[in-house]
């Protein structure tokens, strides 16, 4: 199980039937991997679906349906098809249940800075503004280090992408819930260490007694 | 009962300079035949609003390829290494939007509204030259309408009488921007007999749609 | 011919093919009796049909389709049903070509009162302020006295359902057309003399040379 | 897959006191049998929020007749003789908005805005007591969101996911209610298997209904 799987596949227990969630590019688009498409969760995509189900059989693609990273998708039964405007009314208007984001930065105080690199990398906030202000649960998926370089920082040095705290970080590493208080560390990966988890952060955590290993 | 033009005709109609709204998601439901047109006959200096710029060959890229847009409103252009090319070498003006905000902006063009406040971008680069007002004790950014001179748009079924439905992820910003210029040019992928489409399924009315492009033949 | 029916085939005449046009409830209800089922206008009510017919055949009734006042009516072909966001979406939005509204006074700025008398009668705005404001041409089609009393007044003391210079104002007895520089006697009623007008208004009117009589 | 309850569990649900969303216009469209379920088991002190208030007999009227509201959020109230009667003599709080402006702001309180701007009422009554900006030299009135605890709705189709479809004039304000309240309970005409509403004529999707009242026996 590589980094990107383990995230995914700790990130799916978080799933349950009947929610509604929105997967952003890159790993969280994995998550949808593993559910099985009887779960019951509804997956909504920007693009304006609600039921976004697995990729279709070759040959069997229809060109009007792909997910919001242009990935040719299938629609679960009961599936619905929205426009723009309501597709962002769900995601603003709180009507979603989670949302799992990429990250570039994660701080102290839960922000979250996922949209551009000053001066480099442009590629635009997309939904991820509205995702972040709107869903009542947001989940960062990313790895622990970028390059050797912590991505868990003191504060943002990239421009955030909301000023609301996020509810949940899961990296190869931890997992980590941003709290009144701070970063607290709520699991380790599978036979990493607290010292390996602290030595990879440049933010300050708060390590309670016991921090239980992921399970999968 | 609507008449069609041609591909050709309806590119005639856009002025260089003009504001063009285009309708699609990475590329899916976007007037395909109308963007290599325009690109073709060398429109110039376009003010171009779509919600991405999609990956190279799909959405607006055939008009970035041959420089036409002197600026673009969008709210992603990750997936273009020309739009960011041009962008960071200031070839081209680009204002991101975060997407909720663009839809928003359009739909308040489009409805005759002066605006909406939303809450997505407060704190952030987002909020920079915008308006920020209190309701209730939330601050709430004030974003202004946004219209064209025309909206070009794609849409799955056409009838006669110029109602349209479209299907799947390939609706997205279409019916939106059909109310928000001040010409509006759909290039349907089928025509169907009134009637085909029920009344409870039109999403944009014949009513509002001053042209309709032909097949290609 | 009685004075509604009059006003009505008046106004019938201003729609063209290809029109959005929206009727408000009392006489503007009438006009489309005036109007082929083929002419080509697309009624649009409040309540969200575009493309309103005349009534059905006796108990053909759709009970989930009737006018914005109540009354079922039948859809043409070509008919979208939208929903209340959408309907006044087109009516704010600039998209109506001309609304025609009852009237309770119209006065020389062109500003129309027909929503409420105070202490008396308050039935409520209903879609008409938003259509004051946003077709593109606004028709008052009233009687020209109500009890003897003038309806066209100097200035409204009920109060008004826009700021905005309505567009035509047609009753049984005038056409008149509110201008930069007040109120243009542009029409008289059959037989009905200028001096006739002048006499059951109580607002200034501008009256040209020739004040050519309606015709149908 | 959603299951339905009754009627009787239905208004057991919404307290006394509570602010409830009544989808209908002129009555087409309205949750008919909650409405009178309301009224029959003696629900008090409502809040009461609906387009309009119908024809003696229809729409929020059952209600009326019996001072189940004491407050009333409408556009018009024109064709009920006992909201009017109530209304003059003082035994309900009414609030009479622009249905433009009130299908906005149910709208806004629906898709997580603090508000839109509007021309609508500029200059007349409606605007007492509103904040005016200003946007581009024009004057706008801000109108604030309206959210409800309860959206009691009715549908034409509703499948075993709850995706909801409307038919002709009784879509009316039942889709935008559906987005502003806590709950969301819908009353619809007939129930379908999954698939008959395709995915591109649900016009309320499923994940946002919470209870579906079942048909009468």
């Amino acid at each position: 199980m590589n980094s990107k799987e383990m995230i995914a596949r700790r990130i799916a227990q978080e799933l349950r039937p009947g929610m509604l969630a929105n997967l952003g590019i890159g790993i969280p688009t994995l998550v949808s991997e593993f559910v099985p498409e009887n779960h019951g969760v509804f997956f909504q995509s920007e693009n304006g679906v609600v039921g976004l189900g697995h990729r279709p059989p070759e040959g069997m693609e229809d060109f009007d349906l792909t997910d919001a990273g242009g990935t040719f998708v299938m629609a679960v039964p009961g599936a619905a098809a929205i426009d723009s405007a309501l597709s962002f009314g769900l995601i603003r208007g709180g009507h979603l249940d989670v949302t799992v984001l990429g990250g570039m930065q994660v701080d102290e105080r839960g922000y979250l800075a996922n949209w551009m690199i000053p001066g480099k990398r442009v590629a635009g906030m997309g939904g991820a503004m509205d995702l972040v202000q709107g869903a009542k649960k947001v989940i960062v998926a990313m790895e622990h280090t970028a390059k050797g370089q912590p991505k868990i920082v003191r504060e943002c040095d990239l421009p955030v992408t909301g000023v609301r705290r996020v509810s949940l970080v899961v990296t190869e590493l931890a997992v980590i819930e941003p709290t009144d208080d701070g970063l607290l560390l709520r699991e380790r990966g599978p036979g990493v260490s607290v010292s390996a988890i602290l030595e990879a952060t440049a933010a300050r955590l708060i390590v309670p007694e016991m921090v239980p290993e992921m399970r999968f | 009962m609507k008449t069609a033009i041609t591909v050709d005709e309806a590119a005639a109609l856009i002025p260089d300079g003009a504001s063009i709204m285009l309708g699609g998601f990475m590329g899916i439901g976007a007037p395909d035949r109308l963007i290599r047109k325009l690109a073709e006959i060398g429109r110039k200096n376009l003010t171009v609003i779509s919600n991405d710029t999609a990956k190279p060959g799909y959405g607006p890229n055939p008009l970035l390829d041959v420089h036409a847009a002197k600026k673009l409103i969008a709210s992603h252009i990750g997936k273009s290494p020309e739009a960011q090319r041009q962008m960071l070498a200031g070839e081209i003006e680009v204002e991101l939007v975060p997407q909720g905000t663009l839809v928003e902006r359009i739909r308040a063009g489009g409805v005759g509204l002066g605006g909406v406040l939303t809450p997505t971008g407060v704190g952030t680069e987002a909020q920079n030259g915008k308006q920020v007002v209190e309701i209730d004790g939330r601050p709430f950014l004030v974003e202004k309408p946004i219209r064209a001179d025309f909206a070009l748009i794609s849409c799955w079924r056409c009838d006669y009488a110029g109602n349209l439905a479209y299907t799947m992820s390939a609706q997205n910003f279409n019916p939106v921007m059909a109310l928000a210029a001040d010409v509006v040019i759909v290039e349907p992928h089928e025509f169907v007999p009134i009637g085909v489409i029920p009344p409870d399924d039109v999403r944009t009315p014949g009513a509002i749609v001053d042209y309709i492009v032909g097949r290609a033949h």
